[in-house]
Order: structure tokens, then C-alpha cells, then sequence
């Protein structure tokens, strides 16, 4: 994901206060890999979505998206389905910040919500910081502070401590 | 022709003068139990292919949920569910989570001389009361509670005469090992187990459970011991009367199939290797194998009552268990566990590093509670050693007395107790 | 230039002499904790880190209590990756089955005042009833933590909650919090720090107030912090001296963004309804719904206080028949000293399960999971679909006074039941 | 008559390798298949064919007193098991779901996994190769229950005359 970039996707629309249990439910965190928790994700919510979802959709949600638990699973999940971005009203703070860790791009934006249907394509100008919905209704949000984009464009927190130790590719 | 104790409740329950071996009566049931683990295919059955289905003896058909508790997954929730909706439909007594089925049968309802049917294999334990115990399936368990009775093949009897005591350190449960070591897991086979002899006089309630509870695994029809005045004085302690004529005792001029003998002094500490109960092996022998253990856990209807853990909290007390080493122990009964914490011994095993968990099958029955990973290697008190029988099908169970699992968990692999001086002699 | 509590404790970590909310620091961590359920995880990211040794084993504690008595195949796997690590690093503080994580980081001196302690959990943030910067972070991110020994953290405004005044009987420390929850909503307090102060607080034990500060991050905090007085002293008096708790404390008039104004008189026994934590109802409001399980325990409410409150209601009474009434104390001291005063006695008499230290069912995989048409009343801190079995079981959070009444009843029950004037009396 | 391919077991299989305890508590039987013979033989439960014989060594479903062990090799569609001796309360649960079994000593050390083997239940004849074997008949009662299906279908048809 680089700085300026401009990119759409397929919108999924979710409501407030998904917390992390609907996003990963606990029974399936020991299984050994991400990729195999990913049909699970959101199950308790919409069972049928995981299977649905392709790479590059976007995720628009209500507020406090995240809440719960600080299991990181979540936003790796996220980031392993292929979702391109999460667009919510607000983050819950442990999710947002573990999405960074794994160089998911997090977007806070109010009001996207009512301008979208589930299945349109919208598109996202990381240069204008702006929302544009397939009816043409653009939307700003607020600039990512440079220090957690490095950590996204770098591919979140491995990648970087990875190159600071030297571990060849 | 004399008649043994197991031919005389037959005779009585099939309403006969007398019985022989090999024949079939069709006996009428005193007590009928189930657990979790396969009532809700009797339910089912009870349902769905009965065309007239009625509890013939609701107040003697008891229910019992032992076997996963606390449920670990949705669908145990479920079939629990389906147990105690059937029981609270039809008035069955319901025990949910009191403890190990067994336990609360003799604990609770079982007479001499009575005939218990359940729909679990370690149902012969009742023997250690005098009575006569068979396990049998859903599909038996749903006849007997429709008909209230069933019908038997009645079974020639082995008759282990042993005198003799049990040096320190030593117990019925290694005398039991012994004994299936010697016949084989298929030695008794559509056969009674009837323990006797002057050695009867030192063994209490507790060895004669583990005694008759174990015969399963030489595949008995049941294992029995003729009731005496330590059986009475129990049945006193749990406030239950018992007429004289319920002491059947065997004639002295039965027939037994064959008479093994034991002299209890020689018994040594015994264990079973995996996966065959009757893989024996001395603990002397394994001590010198280095067998590292990951967890070992002490409980069970077998070998999880308050004498058990009287002698482990006399191995473990003032010391601790290796810390990468996993102890887990589960009083067979809510007595049991309230015994335990009046005695001081729950809090020895606190102090030890043990856990203390609720009175259930546990770790014996492996399916819910101190399950095993992949290549993990348990020492238990519990009843059967199978292959993937606690947990992981790469898993290794060793079986032994709780005085060598205290002992195995102090020094991280199999040892022998009697280093430990076990106090707590019988 | 006035500061909070939590921007004294960033102050007392960098040197600086002020701070404002919205700034980044970066700072030392005293210690991190890492549970059983996510060891395979953070380790995993450690060594694809390039990282080849911690930054100080002595500040490392390792804590099985998720998957504590295993409950599946997969779940020793946890533990022993937990050992290799411990072994390869030198970390000496594991603790296997020795209960909550969150109970033993405080009771055995883990953490102190003053400090900043880390977990891989986000129910850390119950350090903050000792006067300790505790949150939670990600296992990637406690990966680099582990590595360096370094965070960063973004300096956030606080809400002060002053409650004053005394509870009336039948009132505890987990309705206060539910009452916080219902005002703030389930983000009311995101990117923000939660201070509990006043007279009630002064007053409440210790014990009671791990149940605040645990349930802080239930409306999104990053920290729950309460002013350590001589209550703290007392219970950390292994750990440390009464110079330790110097400074940390708000000034007087410090900015607070917001303040909340309780008087105790005024509140009475609540319960988060499914299936958000905010979701909060009078006990009264909702009282006679019939239940299937009571759960009596973990981090929030499974100390000594709770499993005496509920024995003091339960004693001589027997759990109604319908009803599963699950108890799992906090940590194996806690359990030792229940059984010395008679509480777990009294609780197994009445019908309870008592079983060995651990999350238990808060954890929400094994433990006595339920059905959907099922419903629980629960002393722990999370009613989310799914959290305790089935996606749509009916999860009630209350205190652990209206858990036992509820048990006993078969049905939910307020601690006293002042309607029909039957008491069931505390002690 | 029952013509088929056998699988091959040894002594003392028990009721844990048949199915293990973990798969048992569920309310939907089939849900139990996959796991049937997972300690012992992983491939069994996706290859066995309905009709297929099982033959086997000395106390065969020894151990627990699970029905479930006999009910899922029926639902397998196993047609008959040929063993040197069965665990008691396994035999009593084939006979109460309707799942024949046959005693024959040291049958096992004779047939070869994959082979073909023929059972003719009423005769008491087993066919392999040239070879025919005889196994004694079932007593009256157990026989009667066979007859009609199984112990619930006896009861029904009891208590209707």
C-alpha cells in the first residue's frame, strides 16, 4: 500500500460495536495458522460472509469497531481475507492500533455509512484523504499521522524490525 | 449343588430357585444408572423407536452427569441438556456434577444383594457392596428402563483367593494390575471375578471398589466380594438399614470355573504401560527407564477417593511437584471433596503445585478436562490406558496407584513410592 | 502546570516535567505478562523479528490460565511453546496453574505502583487499582516490546469518576462500574484514561477495586488508574515501601476532559444485558428471568471478598436444581484461603462446582459452555455474541452477590430483595 | 448371503479406537464418522464401502460399553464382523442394532486384508476361496432379536401380541 495512492473496492457494510469476538469467536484461536481461522471470521454476526469476502473488498462500519478483546488475530484475519481497508466511525483502541502492527489500513470517517449499499464499489484517495461512492457524494478524512503510515506502507511492525535486525528477505 | 453369591442374585432377581452357568434368566433390575456419555442415544431411541415408551421404575433409574463437566463444548451442552430434560420429564433422580457415577451409586443407593444395570462399563464396582454390577449399552439400558429388567447369561465364576497383607507403599490397585497382567484383558470374559479369602478382613470399602471396579478390564461380566460387617458399618455410615438376607454369601460347596491364589505380601508396586491395561510392568522396573512424564492425575470411580488422596497428601505434603509437570486431581465424590478440605489434604496439594478440580471423570476419561497433546506422557489412577485415550492418539497413558503418581510427580518421571515411606499404610 | 495521575506516571517514566494529551512518547516498560492463548503467537513473531534475546528475562512473567486444566488436543501446545521460550530466554516467572493472570501479576508483587506493566490481554488494564499504568497491546507488538523493552504511547485525556458517600447494602464495586458503562456507552471512554476517585472509593477494599479498574477498558480505556492510599500499601507490603507510592497522585483541579459525579446512596444492584457490556439494567428491572448456569469468577470478580460474599448468601441454602452454579477462584491462594474461612465449604454444600484456578468460562472456550435459548448470569466482564458458547446465549454480567441470590433462586434476583421484603442476608 | 471385501484388525481392538470419546457427545450420529478408526487406521473411515466385512483377532470392542462404537461401524455399512472372541458388551450392542457378528477362531490368521470373503448368516457358513467354514448357531434368544432387527424392533413387536 503505497503513500499516494488511489484505489476501490467492493463495500461490505457492518454495524456499530463489532467487537472482536464476532470478528474471530475464542473456540477458534488455537488452531495453528490465521489462514485457518479465516472462514470463521465474523461468524456470529453474518456465517455466510467470511466465504464471500474477495481481496481487495472494503470494510464500512459503524462505530467502536474493534472493541473487546485485544486479541490481534482480528486485524490479521482482516488482513489475510484481503480486505483492502477498514472504513469506520470510529476504532475501538487496541484494534486500531494492532491493525497498524500488521500494516492494515485503518480510515476513520463519519457519516460514510448512509451514502453506501453492500456490494458497491467506492473509491479511496489516500492523496485528497477523500471517500468517493459510486452516486459521485465525497467524503474527507482525517490525515494518518505520518509515523503510523510508515508503519503501514512498510507492511506493519515484523517488517519493520526486521530490516532494523538486519534479517535478509 | 451349591450356588456362588453372583448365581444366588441372579437366582433371586430372575425369580428361580437356582441358576446355572450358561443359562439365561431374565432378571428384574434394583437400580438402573446412566451418564452423559450415552444417555442421550438411549433418549433418542426412547423417543423415536419406542412405539410404547414409559419409565418403568422412574425413582430407581438414576441420571448421572459425570463424564464432561464443565461441558467443554456446545454440542456436550446439548446432549446434557437433552439427559436432564428426559430426567426432569419422567422424575428420574438427576445427579449433575456431584460426582463420578459410580461413587454416587454406592455412595448412595446400592445394597447387598441388589442387581444394578448401567449403561456404563465400570458398572461391576457395585461388587464392592455385595451386589451384582454389569455395564451394558444404550440401546440395553433403553429396554431395561421400558421393561425393568433384562435378560443375562448367567456367568461361570473365577474365584481369587487372597491372603496375606499389603506391605507399605502397596496397594489394592497394585494388586488389581497384577491380577489383569496375569489373566489378560480378555481373562474373564463373559466370567464373574469373585474376590475372597482372609486377606477380605484388611480391605475396606475403597480397596474393594478398586478391585471390582477394574475387573472390567479382564472383560468380567462383574467382579463381586461376599459383604461383611466392614461393608454393614459403610452402609451404617451412609444411613442405609440392610436386612441379613440380603449378605448372600458364596455356598462352600459352589462351583468355581477356576481359583487363582494370591499372596498379597508379594504384590509390588504395579503399573500398566501403554496401551493395554494389561501391559504390566513393576514400578521398580520403570523407575529405572527414566520415563519422563508431562502431567499424571489421581481420581476416577477407580481410585479417587478420600484413601487415595490420603496417601498421596502424605507423599506430597512439605513438598512440591516439578514445575514443567502437570498433577491434576479430581475427588471421585462431593463427600469426597468436602472430606478432603476438612482433612487439610486439598490445601497440602495447593501448596504442592497441584490443581484441585471438581469431582468428574477428568482426566480417566480424557474427552473434557487435563486432555493431552501430541506425544505427552500421563501417569493415572484412572481406569483404562487405550491408545489416544487422553487426549491426543499420540499420547502415552500409564496406569498406577495414586501413591506412585504422587511420587511420579515429585521427581518429573515414573518412580517408586515406597521411597516416600508412604505413611498412610493401609 | 496541573497533571492526572496517568500523566504523572509518563512524567515519572521520561523525566519530562509536563505533558500534554495528544503527544507521543516513547518509554522503558517495568514489566510485560504474555498468557497461555497467545505464546505461539508473539513467540512466533519474536524470532521472524530477527530478535535473538529479550531485553531483560527478570521483567518477563508467562501466566497459563486460558487453557488451564486443558480442555482439547490443541491446547498443551500453548504451555510448552510458553516452556521452550522460558527456557531458551531465562525467564523464571512461569506460572502454570496458578490462576488468573491478571490477579497474580498484583498479588505476587508483578506489579507496583507507579509502574507501566504491558500484557498480552486487554483486561490489564486492572493494574491500574494499584496506581500502575497497565494496558493492553497486540502479541506482535509485545514481540518488539520483548526485543527492545521499549513502547510508544500517545499521551490521552482522563475522565474523572468521583463516587462519594456509602453503598447501600447489597451494593457493590462491579454495580458501580456497570453504572460507569451505562453513562460512558461501550466507547465513551476510547483513547481516553478512566481515574476512579472520591470518598467511596477510600473507603472500598482493594479487592473491590481490581473490579473497576479491570472493567475500564469496557468503554474503550486505555487505563483505569485509582490513587494507591495505605489499602495499596497494605496489600503490596511484601513488595514495596511506603516511599514507593511518593507523587502519584492527581493535583488538585488537574484538567480532566470530563467528570462523572456518583453519589453512592444512589446506587443499587445492575447487570449488563446481552450483548453489549453498556447494555445496563436495574437487577429489579429484569428480575424473575429464569436461568440455566451461574458463573462465580475471574479477573473481575473471582478474589476472596466475592466467593465470601456468595457464600455468606448461599450458606444453608441449597442452588435451585435447574441451575449449574460454576465457581472458579482468582488465583491458588485465594483458593487456599477460601477453603481456611469455610467459603468453598459452605459454596459445594449448597450445590456449587468449585473448580481449579483459571479463566474458566470467562475464557470463553470450554468450562461449561452453553446453548443458544440458554441463559447465564456472570460475574465476569464480556456478554458478547458467542462469549460463552453459542452465538446467541443470553449472557447477563452482574456482582457476584446478585450471581448467588440468582443461583439460589433459579431466576435473576437482586441481592435484596427489598420488594417483598425478604432479606437474603450478607454475612 | 453376504459377499464382500475385509479389513483386517488385530487383538484386543477397543472401543476407544473405534471411536474415541471426544466424538461421542454429539446429537447427529454421522457426525461421528470421520473420526471411526482414527488412532488405529486414518484411511478406514473415508474408504470403507457399505457391505465390507471386518475381521479381526481375540476381544474385539473391549473396554467401554459405548454403543456408539457398534452403531458407527453399522452406519459405515460394516455387514457382518468376524472376530477370534468380542468384548462382551460390544457383542450385546451389535446384536441390539442389528449388526451380525460371527465367532471363529484363528479366522483372522487365515484371511488377508482386501480379500474376499462370503457370510451366510442363516446356514453359519463362511466362504473363503475353496474353504468353507462353519460357526456355531445363535442361542434361541439371541437369535429371535436378530430376527427382528434389533432389541427395540424385538420389544415393539413384543409388547404389540
Amino acid at each position: 500500500m503505497k503513500k499516494n495512492e488511489v484505489f476501490s473496492g467492493r463495500v461490505i457494510l457492518l454495524p456499530d460495536d463489532v467487537d472482536t469476538d464476532i470478528i474471530i469467536p475464542t473456540q477458534y484461536m488455537t488452531l495453528s495458522a490465521i489462514k485457518e481461522m479465516c472462514r470463521y471470521a465474523f461468524s456470529p454476526l453474518r456465517p455466510e460472509l467470511a466465504a464471500n469476502i474477495c481481496r481487495g473488498d472494503i470494510l464500512v462500519a459503524g462505530k467502536n469497531f474493534g472493541c473487546g478483546s485485544s486479541r490481534e488475530q482480528a486485524p490479521e484475519i482482516i488482513r489475510e481475507l484481503g480486505i483492502a481497508c477498514v472504513i469506520a466511525e470510529s476504532f475501538a483502541r487496541i484494534f486500531y492500533r494492532n491493525a497498524l502492527t500488521n500494516g492494515l489500513l485503518v480510515i476513520e470517517a463519519a457519516g460514510l455509512a448512509e451514502h453506501v449499499k453492500e456490494g458497491e464499489s467506492l473509491t479511496v484517495d489516500m492523496k485528497e484523504n477523500l471517500l468517493i461512492t459510486t452516486g459521485g457524494k465525497r467524503l474527507g478524512f482525517a490525515q494518518i499521522p505520518s509515523r503510523l503510515m510508515e508503519m503501514i506502507e512498510a507492511g506493519g511492525l515484523v517488517e519493520y524490525y526486521k530490516e532494523l535486525n538486519g534479517v535478509k528477505p | 449343588m451349591g450356588m456362588t453369591i453372583t448365581e444366588k442374585i441372579l437366582a433371586r432377581a430372575a425369580g428361580e430357585q437356582n441358576v446355572r452357568p450358561g443359562q439365561i434368566v431374565n432378571a428384574r433390575i434394583d437400580w438402573l444408572m446412566t451418564n452423559d456419555a450415552t444417555t442421550h442415544v438411549s433418549v433418542d431411541l426412547f423417543k423415536h423407536k419406542l412405539k410404547h415408551p414409559r419409565v418403568f421404575a422412574p425413582n430407581n433409574t438414576v441420571f448421572i452427569l459425570d463424564h464432561n463437566v464443565p461441558s467443554e463444548t456446545v454440542n456436550t451442552t446439548r446432549v446434557q441438556n437433552i439427559m436432564r430434560g428426559f430426567a426432569g420429564e419422567h422424575g428420574c433422580i438427576l445427579y449433575d456434577g456431584e460426582g463420578v457415577c459410580h461413587q454416587l451409586m454406592v455412595e448412595h443407593h446400592v445394597n447387598p444383594g441388589q442387581l444394578v444395570i448401567a449403561a456404563d462399563s465400570h458398572t461391576p464396582t457395585m461388587g464392592a457392596v455385595g451386589a451384582f454390577g454389569a455395564g451394558v449399552g444404550s440401546t440395553d439400558f433403553t429396554a431395561a428402563m421400558v421393561t425393568g429388567s433384562i435378560w443375562l447369561k448367567v456367568p461361570p465364576t473365577l474365584r481369587f483367593e487372597l491372603k496375606g497383607r499389603l506391605r507399605p507403599g502397596v496397594y489394592a490397585r497394585d494388586l488389581i494390575l497384577t491380577i489383569i497382567g496375569d489373566i489378560g484383558s480378555d481373562g474373564a470374559i463373559y466370567k464373574t471375578m469373585e474376590f475372597g479369602g482372609p486377606a477380605l478382613s484388611a480391605l475396606d470399602i475403597d480397596d474393594r471398589m478398586v478391585l471390582c471396579n477394574l475387573a472390567a478390564e479382564a472383560g468380567a461380566k462383574n467382579g463381586i466380594i461376599a459383604p461383611d460387617e466392614i461393608v454393614s458399618r459403610f452402609l451404617a455410615g451412609s444411613g442405609r438399614a440392610v436386612s441379613a438376607q440380603d449378605f448372600l454369601q458364596s455356598d462352600h460347596d459352589c462351583t468355581y470355573e477356576k481359583v487363582y491364589h494370591y499372596d498379597l505380601d508379594k504384590i509390588e508396586p504395579t503399573a500398566a504401560r501403554p496401551h493395554f491395561v494389561h501391559n504390566r510392568a513393576e514400578v521398580s522396573v520403570l523407575e529405572k527407564e527414566n520415563i519422563r512424564i508431562d502431567q499424571g492425575f489421581i481420581g476416577s470411580c477407580n481410585n479417587g477417593r478420600i484413601e487415595e488422596l490420603r496417601v498421596a497428601a502424605a507423599i506430597l505434603k512439605g513438598k512440591k511437584i516439578k514445575p514443567e509437570v502437570r498433577l491434576i486431581i479430581s475427588p471421585a465424590s462431593r463427600q469426597v471433596q468436602l472430606a478432603a478440605m476438612r482433612e487439610g489434604l486439598t490445601d497440602i496439594f495447593l501448596q504442592a503445585g497441584a490443581m484441585v478440580v471438581n469431582p468428574n471423570c477428568s482426566v480417566c476419561w480424557g474427552a473434557c478436562q487435563g486432555v493431552l497433546g501430541p506425544g505427552e506422557i500421563l501417569i493415572s489412577t484412572g481406569t483404562r490406558n487405550f491408545k489416544g485415550r487422553a487426549g491426543s492418539p499420540d499420547s502415552f497413558v500409564y496406569l498406577a496407584s495414586a501413591a506412585t503418581v504422587a511420587a511420579s510427580c515429585l521427581e518429573g518421571k515414573i518412580a517408586d513410592p515406597r521411597k516416600y515411606d508412604g505413611k498412610e499404610t493401609k | 502546570m496541573k497533571h492526572t495521575l496517568f500523566e504523572k506516571i509518563l512524567m515519572r517514566h521520561t523525566g519530562r516535567s509536563a505533558i500534554t494529551p495528544g503527544e507521543i512518547i516513547e518509554t522503558a516498560v517495568d514489566r510485560v505478562m504474555i498468557h497461555d492463548f497467545f505464546t505461539p503467537f508473539c513467540f512466533a513473531k519474536f524470532e521472524e523479528m530477527g530478535f535473538t534475546r529479550v531485553w531483560d528475562p527478570e521483567k518477563i512473567v508467562l501466566v497459563y490460565d486460558h487453557l488451564v486444566p486443558t480442555s482439547f488436543v490443541s491446547d498443551s501446545r500453548h504451555h510448552k511453546i510458553g516452556d521452550e521460550f522460558a527456557r531458551k530466554h531465562g525467564i523464571t516467572r512461569v506460572h502454570r496453574a496458578d490462576g488468573v493472570c491478571h490477579q497474580l501479576m498484583p498479588e505476587l508483587g508483578y506489579v507496583t505502583p507507579g509502574q507501566i506493566v504491558l500484557g498480552t490481554d486487554s483486561h490489564s488494564v486492572t493494574y491500574g487499582a494499584v496506581g500502575a499504568l497497565g494496558t493492553g497491546i497486540g502479541y506482535t507488538e509485545m514481540a518488539a516490546v520483548l526485543g527492545t523493552g521499549k513502547i510508544w504511547l500517545k499521551a490521552v485525556p482522563t475522565i474523572r469518576v468521583e463516587i462519594n458517600g456509602t453503598l447501600a447494602p447489597g451494593v457493590y464495586s462491579k454495580d458501580i462500574i456497570l453504572q460507569v458503562l451505562k453513562d460512558l456507552g461501550a466507547d465513551g471512554a476510547s483513547y481516553k484514561v478512566l481515574e476512579f476517585g472520591g470518598g467511596t472509593i477510600r473507603n472500598m477494599s482493594q479487592e473491590g477495586r481490581f473490579t473497576l479498574s479491570n472493567m475500564s477498558v469496557e468503554s474503550g480505556a486505555k487505563a483505569g488508574l485509582i490513587e494507591p492510599d495505605s489499602k495499596t500499601l497494605e496489600y503490596c507490603k511484601k513488595y514495596i515501601s511506603p516511599a514507593g507510592l511518593k507523587g502519584l497522585a492527581a493535583d488538585d483541579n488537574a484538567p480532566y476532559e470530563k467528570r462523572l459525579e456518583y453519589r453512592a446512596e444512589e446506587l443499587q444492584p445492575l447487570v449488563a444485558c446481552p450483548y453489549n457490556v453498556d447494555n445496563v439494567k436495574p437487577v429489579k428491572a429484569i428480575a424473575g428471568k429464569k436461568i440455566d448456569q451461574v458463573f462465580l469468577g475471574s479477573c473481575t470478580n473471582g478474589r476472596l471478598e466475592d466467593l465470601g460474599i456468595a457464600a455468606g448468601i448461599v450458606k444453608g441454602g441449597k442452588i435451585h436444581p435447574n441451575v449449574r452454579f460454576l465457581v472458579v477462584p482468582a488465583s491458588r491462594d485465594i483458593y487456599r484461603e477460601a477453603i481456611r474461612l469455610g467459603y468453598i465449604e459452605t459454596l459445594v454444600q449448597a450445590g456449587a462446582i468449585v473448580n481449579h484456578p483459571s479463566c474458566g468460562l470467562c475464557a470463553g472456550r470450554s468450562n461449561g459452555v452453553l446453548t443458544n435459548g440458554e441463559c447465564i448470569v456472570s460475574t465476569n466482564n464480556r456478554n458478547f455474541y458467542g462469549r460463552m458458547g453459542d452465538d446467541r446465549v443470553e449472557i447477563y454480567l452482574a456482582s457476584p452477590a446478585t450471581a448467588a441470590a440468582s443461583a439460589l433462586e433459579g431466576k435473576i434476583t437482586p441481592p435484596r430483595a427489598e420488594a417483598d421484603g425478604t432479606s437474603i442476608d450478607l454475612q | 448371503m453376504i459377499r464382500s471385501r475385509i479389513w483386517k484388525f488385530g487383538d484386543n481392538v477397543d472401543t476407544d479406537q473405534i471411536i474415541a470419546s471426544q466424538y461421542l457427545l454429539v446429537t447427529e450420529p454421522t457426525a461421528m464418522l470421520p473420526f471411526v478408526f482414527q488412532s488405529l487406521d486414518p484411511e478406514f473411515a473415508g474408504t470403507v464401502k457399505p457391505g465390507e466385512i471386518i475381521v479381526a483377532g481375540k476381544n474385539f470392542g473391549c473396554g467401554s460399553s459405548r454403543e456408539q462404537a457398534a452403531l458407527v461401524l453399522k452406519l459405515l455399512g460394516i455387514s457382518v464382523i468376524i472376530a477370534h472372541s468380542f468384548g462382551r458388551i460390544f457383542f450385546r450392542n451389535c446384536i441390539n442394532i442389528g449388526l451380525p457378528l460371527v465367532t471363529m477362531e484363528d479366522f483372522s490368521s487365515i484371511a488377508g486384508q482386501g480379500d474376499e470373503v462370503g457370510v451366510d448368516l442363516e446356514q453359519g457358513n463362511v466362504f473363503y476361496g475353496e474353504k468353507v467354514f462353519r460357526f456355531p448357531e445363535y442361542p434361541p434368544h439371541l437369535l429371535a432379536i436378530i430376527k427382528s432387527g434389533g432389541l427395540i424392533e424385538h420389544i415393539n413387536t413384543a409388547q404389540e401380541d
